[in-house]
């Protein structure tokens, strides 16, 4: 097969979906790839790099486009891309549904196949597919660096001549894959780390970290959903919660809030009068931005300042890593990528992975959510 | 002459015994103590009195053939009901040798022998009858259940008493009284034996075998009158081996965490055999942290292999203390991480540079797997899904496919866990019930603490 | 019947009960097995029975004799056997 | 004593010479204290505060020149504080002489009595008034944290389902208090550390926080100087320390290069060829940009790009942690001042303290150095 | 029925040392063994053949007054001449029985008998003397330093072979050949400790002790035939306290790291005491990790004072390992964190972290200080100018001035560096040299590691 | 002189050997001490002398009575002052 690699359009993306070392990894597996000059700059890969790889660089994505069968991306495609896109090839790449359902229809219509990974399930035997882990825990490792940066304060406990200096206290809103990371890395940098989550059985995961977890007194299933996901909580835990917050927030130097429900905007945590209730200086770092936030007032990728607190809504971390982000996603992707096309029955649709991957199968639904989707907007 | 022969053979028991309670000189200790039986046994037959030195050595022959054909012809698995039946002889000698003594002084004796020779028979024939017993428990001929029934202590208690009795009437009545005695210490045996459960047997063969030193104590104090030395030879011996006996008794029940009275009067001891909770029922071996650490000992090669419950259990430093406790042994210790092992990603990298230990140390999966092979000892720490050879084998298993560390092709796998439920996955482990493979339950960072302690003291 | 016998039998019991200390669990089932053997020495009882007048005695001796050495011979040697395991590559 | 409290106008100035705390204390030793509108905003401290701490806010910097007997700052003054400052008032500050060297004349024109934080002795009775080391640390701490921000890798060692990520390596010139913290940090974060200096007693203290010390080999007390600061070292040993540097560099991911030589302009470490032999995407953090920096392309205050390698001057980095800067350094003030002033004799010159840090007496030079400088200046 | 007191007794003393040598049974084992000693003379007086009670009654009175007198009145610091000397005495008194049974008999006795009495009197001789000059040497009337000259090893041969020879004609020359002896064994007594070291005298007065033991037990073979059940008594207690006290002996040269052979004969044992290096010499004393255990666990509050050494020792964990220990057995551990400890601001802070003390147990300067009062024991580990007193009071110190904390507030505290070297300021320390102040030498995690072994063992 | 008395010495000389086993540094000189007071038990012997012909004999016997209790008396209350220092508060 024919595989396209094609540079990140997205302002803010530096990442690139395959490492000339994945490529070498296609092409003993006798498929031929192409990729788009310039593709991994932002990654620190060079053409050359790529081309001693076995990858023929080419000058425009239009050839990538025209002769792909399978083309592997980071973001799917925009409306240019998807212009450009030759009809009946198969797409890898992150795909939300929420976010890309306005262009559902021209997928369909150009029976064009998507591989999602945002919808590889997180089974065990998939996590070395499973880029949503791989970018979030990135992601949460990062804001506690930035969130370092931001403070005005030390983060460790530190006893020297000129006084003692108080160790960051440290907030967690989320405890999934990137909630951990942050935790793991907040714990390490030397902050007193606090966390909370709908989902109770977290609470062992984070005192496995060392961390303090926060706890609603509640119905103990409360927030646990389907695939280990999180759903929405009832009215009266929210107010529960939206208190437990309210007095935690106060003391606290960094919030970090990765608070996601699959397909839905993020959980308001954290209202104006919330932040205006925390010390000057600190910071928010809300990952949920680009699903509108779990901060009432954060702006998607904008660092803000909301009465002397900083409100960090940047969307794009794991591109502020992309050396290493890059090489965990392309090989999420080629793992993927083997899975499903490298035995007698490809895109066999009794396994899970690729069942559960497959949006579009030539045009075809192949997934619940996305089918209720297009209902929605057809009505 | 004969006295000295006797004094050196029991120098050569204490010895002995002392050294058979250390790993490193156990086996010389079993030689030096046989040696003084070879003296011993040379010192009676060829320096005391005139003995039918043709007959001595026909029955010493008969003995030895039997007593050699089952040690070496018997399975390293039946040694314990092994142990128990040659116990059992020990016993029956010592009652023989009161009996016949018995015979030669008839009920005209003094008040001590009556009480020696009555003691004498009565420890004696229980112990060969109550051997007889453990073995057959041991060997399945008995049902390991405890077989209890109603009024069994009072029974017992009856016996004894009846017992006492007729000891006191031996002047009266003679070989009548005797011969009650007899036969009721051989019940006795029995009763006390078969209430006990299988799996309490070792403190039971332990026990009688304490027993039988007392019997061979008695014999001796029977003998001392009329042979002085061989008579304190039996003393010293038989009560070395009662003592001991009794303290390793204590030891034993103490390691099994029962009282002595628990064992013998509780009746109590059921199978302590895991069951793997739902699904197919898997035959582990439970270990405690002592007999983990013998193993530990004799390792050269160790491989550590963390899993999720080591981060819940927060045993990082535990673990770091008994891997730096083994290298200063001259061991090699690496660990062995699995890239999901955990609740997220680099989840073992994180807890384990908590606890200050070295990249270095640290192998990938691509890493370890081959080292596994050349390894003495896995030791699995709360990882469960990481390991399980269902994703190599079982098509069927939710994992099948997943790589996995290849813990089972080591030695020996040691396995912590607190109890034998699944992991994240929620599938059954098979590898628990592997041959090769010993559970040490408990929370991981008690343990290892334990196990430390276990590993100092070896 | 002598104080010097008692003596003797109390000073051997302390003895006894010191020299067993700390044993790992290992080495319980040979310990055990090898002090079985050595409580074998009733064999000088038994040896010194055979000389008993009488046919009863004897006889008893005689058996006894072959009991005593049965744990004797059978127990040091199952003894090596199970230590030989132990031993170290 | 009137004691005044200014704002400081520098750029990236945020620090604030006296926290409420600091004022509290001077008042209760019988001073009053007059202080600038919003001195305290940048370090998230309001004129409330200082107000409640029993300050007078006066809203021109004119009235405090004017009646202050002392006036405390954290930077020497520029040419437009330097006219309005009364004459004969006292100034506590940082003071490098070199930089300041120009308007030494007015000073002493105007009679001004300079105490200047720089020069505090680096004894261990002094510590707790030595800002250098209070400032250096929050420098080295927070170098650390942009270097880790700035790479496009993670710190630490990380093996998941995606691979294997190696640990990022740290270099550290030079291991002064900067050096030691960055060291310590960079240590915490799980990064690779190793250290370079001229002076070979801080091998011990680099590996007693764990890193690798990396030697070069000579006489063992080439570059130790006076009163434990490094002096400059011979041509021999300068190239075999390039040759060394030269050659870990090439496999650094974090550059942290502390390296000063007091009162002289900081030893270039990293030549223009040796950034080019670093890897794409690799930090360099010039901790010395002020005096010059230890690398050749190094600007003050600038955070440029070369070749794909980052090289972050930032002078200011103290300013980013205002909160705990302020907090450090206003207690170092006081403590320097309650050492002078708190006793029967102030400004005794036979203590080793005061006669340190006095650069100018009412006018007059009481330092060696600056009659050095002042001398040189002449000719 | 005296027999039966005297094997009590002889329990009693058993029991006793085997709870004198544990921390916590020991005071009540000296009890027992003196209820053992108590049951001994009484059997003896009493039950024993017609005695000349009142004599012995006033022997005993005056003995027991003296004894008492000087047990009472001595000052702690002397208690090891006054063992010595009351050790003196013991042998003495076998020795004086010894020669009055040798009168008895004249030297028309057994071979058996005449080499039990020629062993009693030259060993009981021999502790007699021996223990007076050790006391001498400990109380300062004799110098302690060895005191030699050439061929003195030789001098003992010849002594020993002239006693032999003597004893060897006693059939013929009787009296002459026994003074001989009894000269000669106190002579040698005073040849062979002479020429050892103050610093052995401990060793030397422990091995002498087990001599009037062994010279006890010989007595014991002398009276053994006349008094049967006294001799037994004296052998088995005569022989006990020689052979525990003969591994006592060698117990504590292995404390002291010497061989037994090595203090004997090598009259080397120079002086221990440690000199601070330059300026005013401090006193200090040294103590082991064993010593140091025994201190930490007597105590209830401990703080820990870490300096730049334990960094540089890198015993971050070490130190959590050790607090971890005693805080499991119900201790208080604080860390005490001097602001200017170590070599960077919180230096200390990061070590610590590292090894993840929780930042509650971490206190700072001015919040530790009044806590030093009622600890019981401060640990400095590696610190040296943060705790130096002259910060406090010496005006004349570069570092006076500066807050210190004051661990020598504390009840007990116990400085851990490898040598009495300066630390960053050059400042001498004078609270190595305090009342209270214990130096325990040595690399910190070396020192800490040993620590906590000899902790688990106490 | 029988065989059983070189017994008793033996089996008392073992005893000996195994109870003291590790003892803290602490506890030398108490232990010696208390062990060096039942050495004492020659005051058996001393006590018996006094009864023996002869007045050199009786005399001897008389001064190691002295002897012996002042070793007894005062060892074992030497020993216990210092055992009471250790004893916690
Ligand atoms: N790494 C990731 O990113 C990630 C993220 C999400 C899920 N997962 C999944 O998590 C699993 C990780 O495998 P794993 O082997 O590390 O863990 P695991 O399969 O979940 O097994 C952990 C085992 O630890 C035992 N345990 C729990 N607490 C313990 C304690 N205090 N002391 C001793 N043992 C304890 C538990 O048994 P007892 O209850 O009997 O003690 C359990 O069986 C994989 O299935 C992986 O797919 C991984
Ligand atoms: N905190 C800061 O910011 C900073 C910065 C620069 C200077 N200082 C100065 O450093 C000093 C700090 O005081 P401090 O008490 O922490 O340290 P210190 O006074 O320098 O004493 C440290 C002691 O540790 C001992 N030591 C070294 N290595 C050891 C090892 N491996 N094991 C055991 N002991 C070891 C040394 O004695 P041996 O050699 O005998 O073992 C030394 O006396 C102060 O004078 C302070 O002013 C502090
Ligand atoms: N099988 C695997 O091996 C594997 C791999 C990766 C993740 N997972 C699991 O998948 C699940 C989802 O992980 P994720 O990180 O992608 O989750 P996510 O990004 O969807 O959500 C982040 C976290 O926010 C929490 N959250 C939602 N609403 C909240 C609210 N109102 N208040 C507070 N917290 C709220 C969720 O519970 C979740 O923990 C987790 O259970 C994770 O362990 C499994
Ligand atoms: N007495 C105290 O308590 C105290 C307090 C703080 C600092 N100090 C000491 O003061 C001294 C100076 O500390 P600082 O941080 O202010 O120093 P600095 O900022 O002047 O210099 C930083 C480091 O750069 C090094 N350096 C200079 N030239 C170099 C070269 N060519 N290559 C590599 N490295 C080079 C120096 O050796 C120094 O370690 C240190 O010895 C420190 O320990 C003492």
């Amino acid at each position: 097969m024919i595989i396209g690699i094609l540079k990140e359009k997205q302002k803010y993306e530096s990442r690139v979906s395959a490492m000339p070392e994945t490529i070498k990894k296609l092409i003993k597996a006798e498929h031929s790839v192409i990729i788009e000059k310039g593709a991994g700059n932002k990654s620190f890969i060079s053409d050359s790099d790529y081309k001693n790889a076995g990858a023929n660089i080419v000058e425009s994505d239009n050839d990538i486009y025209n002769k792909s069968d399978i083309i592997l991306k980071v973001n799917p495609l925009d409306n240019d891309e998807l212009e450009k896109i030759k009809d009946g090839s198969t797409l890898i790449s992150f795909f939300q549904i929420k976010d890309e359902i306005k262009n559902i229809p021209q997928y369909i219509n150009k029976k064009i196949s998507i591989l999602s990974m945002s919808h590889v399930p997180r089974t065990t035997l998939a996590q070395n597919m499973d880029a949503l882990s791989s970018q979030s825990n990135i992601a949460g490792y990062k804001a506690t660096i930035i969130g370092a940066d931001h403070i005005s304060k030390y983060m460790p406990l530190l006893m020297t001549a000129a006084g003692t200096i108080k160790p960051a206290k440290v907030l967690i809103l989320g405890a999934g894959v990137a909630g951990l990371a942050a935790i793991a890395n907040a714990k390490r940098m030397g902050a007193q780390v606090y966390a909370f989550d709908v989902r109770p059985v977290v609470k062992e995961q984070v005192e496995s970290l060392g961390a303090k977890f926060i706890e609603v007194e509640s119905d103990s299933n409360e927030g646990v959903g389907e695939g280990g996901y999180a759903k929405e909580v009832s009215e009266d835990y929210k107010k529960k919660q939206a208190e437990l917050i309210k007095e935690t927030i106060k003391d606290m130097d960094i919030i970090i809030s990765t608070a996601l429900i699959p397909e839905r905007p993020a959980p308001i945590l954290i209202d104006k009068s919330m932040v205006e209730s925390m010390q000057p200086g600190s910071a928010i770092i809300d990952l949920a931005a680009i699903n509108g936030g779990n901060c009432e007032l954060t702006k998607c990728d904008e660092i803000i300042n909301h009465s002397n607190i900083i409100i960090d809504g940047r969307s794009y971390l794991p591109s502020t890593m992309a050396q290493d982000a890059s090489q965990l996603y392309s090989k999420n992707v080629f793992n993927l990528f083997n899975h499903i096309y490298n035995n007698d029955n490809p895109l066999n649709l009794e396994d899970e992975i690729t069942n559960g991957s497959l949006l579009l199968n030539k045009g075809q639904v192949n997934n619940k959510i996305l089918q209720n989707f297009i209902d929605q907007e057809n009505n | 002459m004969i006295d000295l022969s006797y004094l050196i053979s029991a120098i050569c028991f204490i010895y002995g015994l002392k050294m058979l309670s250390h790993p490193k000189t156990a086996r010389n200790g079993n030689i030096i103590a046989s040696l003084g039986m070879l003296i011993a046994i040379i010192a009676t037959v060829y320096l005391g009195t005139e003995l039918d030195i043709k007959m001595i050595a026909i029955a010493m022959i008969i003995g030895s053939i039997i007593g050699a054909f089952f040690a070496i012809k018997v399975e390293m698995t039946q040694m314990p009901q092994l142990v128990a039946i040659f116990n059992g002889f020990g016993g029956g000698a010592s009652a023989l040798v009161a009996t016949s003594e018995f015979l030669k002084y008839g009920h005209n004796s003094t008040m001590f022998l009556i009480i020696s020779i009555t003691l004498s028979v009565l420890i004696g024939t229980l112990t060969f009858t109550g051997s007889f017993i453990a073995f057959g428990k041991l060997q399945g001929l008995i049902s390991t259940k405890p077989i209890t029934f109603p009024g069994q202590q009072l029974l017992n208690g009856i016996l004894a008493i009846i017992m006492l009795i007729a000891a006191y009437m031996i002047p009266n009545y003679g070989m009548d009284s005797f011969y009650t005695i007899l036969i009721l210490s051989g019940l006795l045996g029995i009763l006390l034996v078969i209430p006990i459960g299988g799996a309490d047997m070792p403190v039971v063969i332990s026990l009688l075998n304490s027993y039988s030193g007392i019997a061979a104590a008695m014999t001796g104090f029977v003998l001392v009158n009329s042979e002085p030395s061989a008579g304190n030879a039996l003393i010293i011996c038989g009560s070395l081996v009662g003592a001991s006996g009794m303290i390793l008794t204590q030891i034993m029940c103490k390691g099994m965490n029962r009282s002595l009275v628990n064992v013998i009067f509780g009746a109590v001891g059921g199978e302590v055999e895991g069951s793997s909770g739902e699904g197919k029922e898997v035959n582990i071996k439970s270990y405690s942290t002592e007999e983990a650490a013998m193993i530990f000992d004799a390792a050269e090669k160790i491989i550590i292999v963390p899993g999720y419950g080591l981060a819940v259990a927060q045993a990082q430093h535990a673990v770091r203390e008994v891997a730096e406790f083994l290298e200063d042994k001259g061991k090699q210790v690496l660990y062995a991480i699995h890239p999901v092992a955990g609740r997220m990603p680099g989840h073992m990298n994180v807890l384990l540079a908590e606890a200050n230990i070295s990249y270095e140390q640290l192998k990938d999966l691509d890493e370890i797997n081959p080292e596994f092979e050349d390894c003495d000892v896995a030791v699995v720490l709360g990882a469960n899904d990481v390991v399980n050879p269902a994703a190599r084998s079982d098509q069927s298993s939710p994992i099948y496919g997943m790589p996995i560390l290849n813990v089972d092709k080591a030695r020996t796998v040691i396995i912590n866990k607190r109890t034998m439920n699944t992991g994240f996955a929620g599938v059954q482990n098979e590898l628990f019930g592997y041959d090769n493979s010993i559970m040490v339950f408990g929370d991981a960072k008690d343990m290892l603490i334990q196990l430390l302690s276990d590993l100092k003291e070896l | 019947m002598d104080i010097t016998t008692i003596t003797i039998f109390i000073l051997a019991v302390f003895v006894g009960f010191e020299i067993i200390t700390k044993v790992p669990p290992t080495l319980h089932t040979p310990l055990m097995s090898g002090s079985n053997a050595i409580s074998g020495i009733a064999i000088i009882g038994a040896i010194l029975a055979t000389n008993i007048d009488g046919d009863i005695g004897m006889w008893l001796g005689f058996i006894a004799v072959i009991f005593a050495m049965i744990n004797v011979v059978g127990g040091f040697m199952v003894t090596d056997r199970m230590l030989k395991m132990f031993k170290r590559k």
